[in-house]
């Protein structure tokens, strides 16, 4: 349905529940949506699944939402980086799960769940210890293991520019899981720096459509990605 | 016409002092039943009419499989773009907040569920909501399915809009399709000339009559009609 | 590899042999690349299987190749059309196979084959004619029929605008099959209106990066696509 | 330094008239095994030093899994933009004929196999091929993939430019790794300080050493050494 403009971040995820599965854009600072994991924080909702590349760094982002107690399961493809140290606790003290996905197996499956694909054969991880006990085939001369789609019940990205029919264009790489998260999650929220009325950007160039994009709120400010950038 | 106010009646609502639907009441009335922001999909032929028929102010916005959301009316004159057809490969115009993207990314889109409704013709509904209608089973007639199968299954809510009955009286609302299936139990709602039903797995609610009580259509169909 | 600029679309499809799998782009006529499709009729090569979404019209482009006697098998979703004659005759008198493929699933199948995936479970087409004899599974309640991919050795396809790193812009929905197609075949040639030099292009809006193009060739004339539309 | 003549030595190159190569030396010559006009993912760590070595007139193209083609040099000063980064999450540059796209349609490059060349450090790969380079198998390290085994599967050849010893003078070139393996037999060329080798199913081809002769290879490597 029609995607509407939040007034705020807090507006913008007043309704996430406990036990949530959440979808963060991001790689690294790239594309991570700051504000609306600031306010997820403040919203308060707790026993969560984040779905990321990342696990967090530093002490902003995902990494405060961790540090706040609120993630139950970390589902990610590199949590390990030299400022990860607030999962790193975590984890090693056992108070977060994980569960480590291939990146390119985690794109791929939260591309099915927004696809309709029930699930898919895929040639990474075989013979490894990533993929143990998991259905693996052999067709066509080469063996593949059979994933299944991951689905958010919210996604949190972030994007450059969007008009007001929520039509997202992003910014070279930090566009990374934000049109694929955005398929995949019941609700999507994206913060941008600007929003244009619907013809101001060129259709040729729109990377995730509206029709994904359920609340837009304009981020309160630009270069929010290199607070506490390493 | 319809009953819109504040106490739903309880039964299904005959329009008994006039005729069948025409072809444009028809695609009125469905226009009606699709939601201001929804996202939809209008199949090719009668569906395509009812395009005209949404309030502009509903900010209902039309999906084309071949690649386009935010697709406008059909391009007249100068308009005429041979790049930019409907899926009926008629030239087509586009509408502020528009987008476009590869058949992939359209049929998954479908597939996935995000498109709210879509409008498609049929051959046959049967009474638990199978679809036939993209081969009559003629075994003379070249198979060509096109999109109609990733429709049926790609859609929160599939709507069907057809005669009630062919040219031959033969009912299309029915228990068992005699057609190749398109889609098991997809159809939310048939919308036809003589009236508005829900099938399901208990079978088929009347929601509305035309030109007809639902004592009459019960004489015609071979469906049982559940009010 | 780089992409090469032929002078010519007989020199782009020179080395075409006799029982490849071509598969080409456009819907109906938008995006159905003219240039090449007749070359590939002046080039001779025979018994070719036609992946594409329609099985021609009127008498150009595939219609041509068809009545040229090149083609045995032709993969679509939707020959029949008002203005099939070539195909339906070549159809109805046994001389051309067909294969019926729901158009999403024609796209998702040659996708799978670009993206590495060995097969897919889909819930198109389910208890339908079309998937008799195909392997299917219920996933978390949903029935689903397993597809596999579609390769070709070869893909036509039209585009707007390219750069001489092989990098496509499409025009509206005439960009259809092309950016998958692109991606899922040995040799991809691409016909486009005009080539600007690497960086006349921005890198925001490229829909098929040259990394899947291997050949461009200047089209001769825009408009060719209304020859013969009705 | 590399045999080029018309006819090829039938042997493994031995340049005993020097030491091992330094990492620069190796990313130098590593980077002459990449054919001119190659798309090419070069992994975090001392792979990333090959950039520097491409000609660039080769026309070589770079892939960053995040989600770039013609990924350029690092960033440096008003260059450096947070929204640019490689795989490493360093600051990089955009080259002349770039593109951008997510990551699904990223891995699916990788995956469906249409970069010619990767490059990847490594723990250890076996005589037949396999690679282990994302867990040293330490129970207390937090497990951490990224992109290696989508890397490990996605490239036409997949080079490792790693040292042959590990400090405690451990060869990484072994019978059967050890450590949890990214890719089985993935492996085509791995490229060392103390020599090149082709790993394969009939064990381990020795193109050209480094500082040592075969002969001193074979002593401190526990796996045969094919010339």
């Amino acid at each position: 349905m029609t995607t509407t403009i939040a007034a705020t971040a807090d507006e913008a995820v007043a309704d996430v529940e406990d036990g949530s599965t959440v979808l963060v854009g991001g790689f690294g600072l790239a594309g991570m949506p700051f504000d609306l994991i600031d306010a997820l924080i403040r919203q308060g909702a707790g026993e969560l699944t984040v779905v990321s590349n990342n696990a967090g760094n530093g002490d902003v982002g995902l990494a405060a939402l961790l540090a706040a107690g609120r993630v139950r399961k970390v589902v990610c493809s590199f949590p390990r980086q030299s400022d990860s140290y607030v999962f790193d606790e975590l984890y090693r003290s056992g108070r977060v799960g994980l569960e480590v996905v291939p990146q390119g197996n985690l794109a791929e499956r939260i591309r099915a769940a927004g696809a309709g694909i029930g699930a898919f054969y895929c040639p990474v991880g075989v013979d490894t210890s990533l993929t143990q006990g998991k259905e693996t085939r052999e067709i066509d001369g080469r063996s593949y293991v059979l994933e299944y789609p991951i689905k958010g019940d919210l996604a949190l990205i972030s994007a450059h520019r969007a008009d007001t029919a929520g039509n997202l264009v992003h910014r070279k790489t930090a566009r990374n899981f934000g049109p694929v998260m955005a398929t995949a999650a019941t609700t999507v929220v994206a913060q941008v720096t600007d929003i244009v009325p619907a013809g101001g950007i060129d259709p040729e160039t729109v990377a995730t459509p509206g029709i994904y994009v359920d609340r837009l709120v304009r981020a309160e400010a630009r270069g929010l990605t290199v607070r506490g950038a390493r | 016409m319809t009953a819109t106010g504040n106490t739903p009646p309880k039964g299904p609502v005959e329009h008994t002092g006039r005729g069948p639907l025409t072809t444009e009441e028809l695609a009125a009335r469905v226009a009606r039943d699709i939601p201001a922001g929804s996202y939809v999909n209008l199949g090719i032929g009668q569906p395509t009419r009812i395009a005209e028929h949404l309030p502009p102010e509903a900010g209902i916005v039309l999906h084309t499989e071949n690649g386009m959301l935010g697709m406008g009316p059909a391009a007249v004159g100068d308009e005429v773009d041979p790049d930019l057809t409907n899926a009926g490969k008629v030239p087509v115009t586009e509408m502020p907040g528009a987008s476009y993207f590869h058949h992939a990314d359209s049929f998954a889109m479908m597939r996935g569920g995000h498109l709210d409704v879509c409008v498609l013709g049929a051959f046959e509904v049967s009474a638990r909501g199978d679809l036939a209608n993209w081969h009559t089973g003629d075994p003379d007639a070249i198979p060509a399915v096109g999109g109609a199968m990733d429709l049926a299954v790609g859609a929160r809510r599939v709507l069907v809009m057809m005669k009630l009955f062919a040219r031959d009286g033969a009912p299309k609302l029915v228990s068992e399709c005699t057609c190749p299936l398109t889609g098991a139990a997809c159809v939310s709602l048939v919308c036809t000339d003589y009236g508005i039903f829900a099938p399901g797995p208990d079978g088929v609610r009347v929601l509305e009559t035309y030109g007809a009580t639902v004592a009459d259509l019960r004489e015609r169909l071979s469906v049982d009609l559940l009010t």
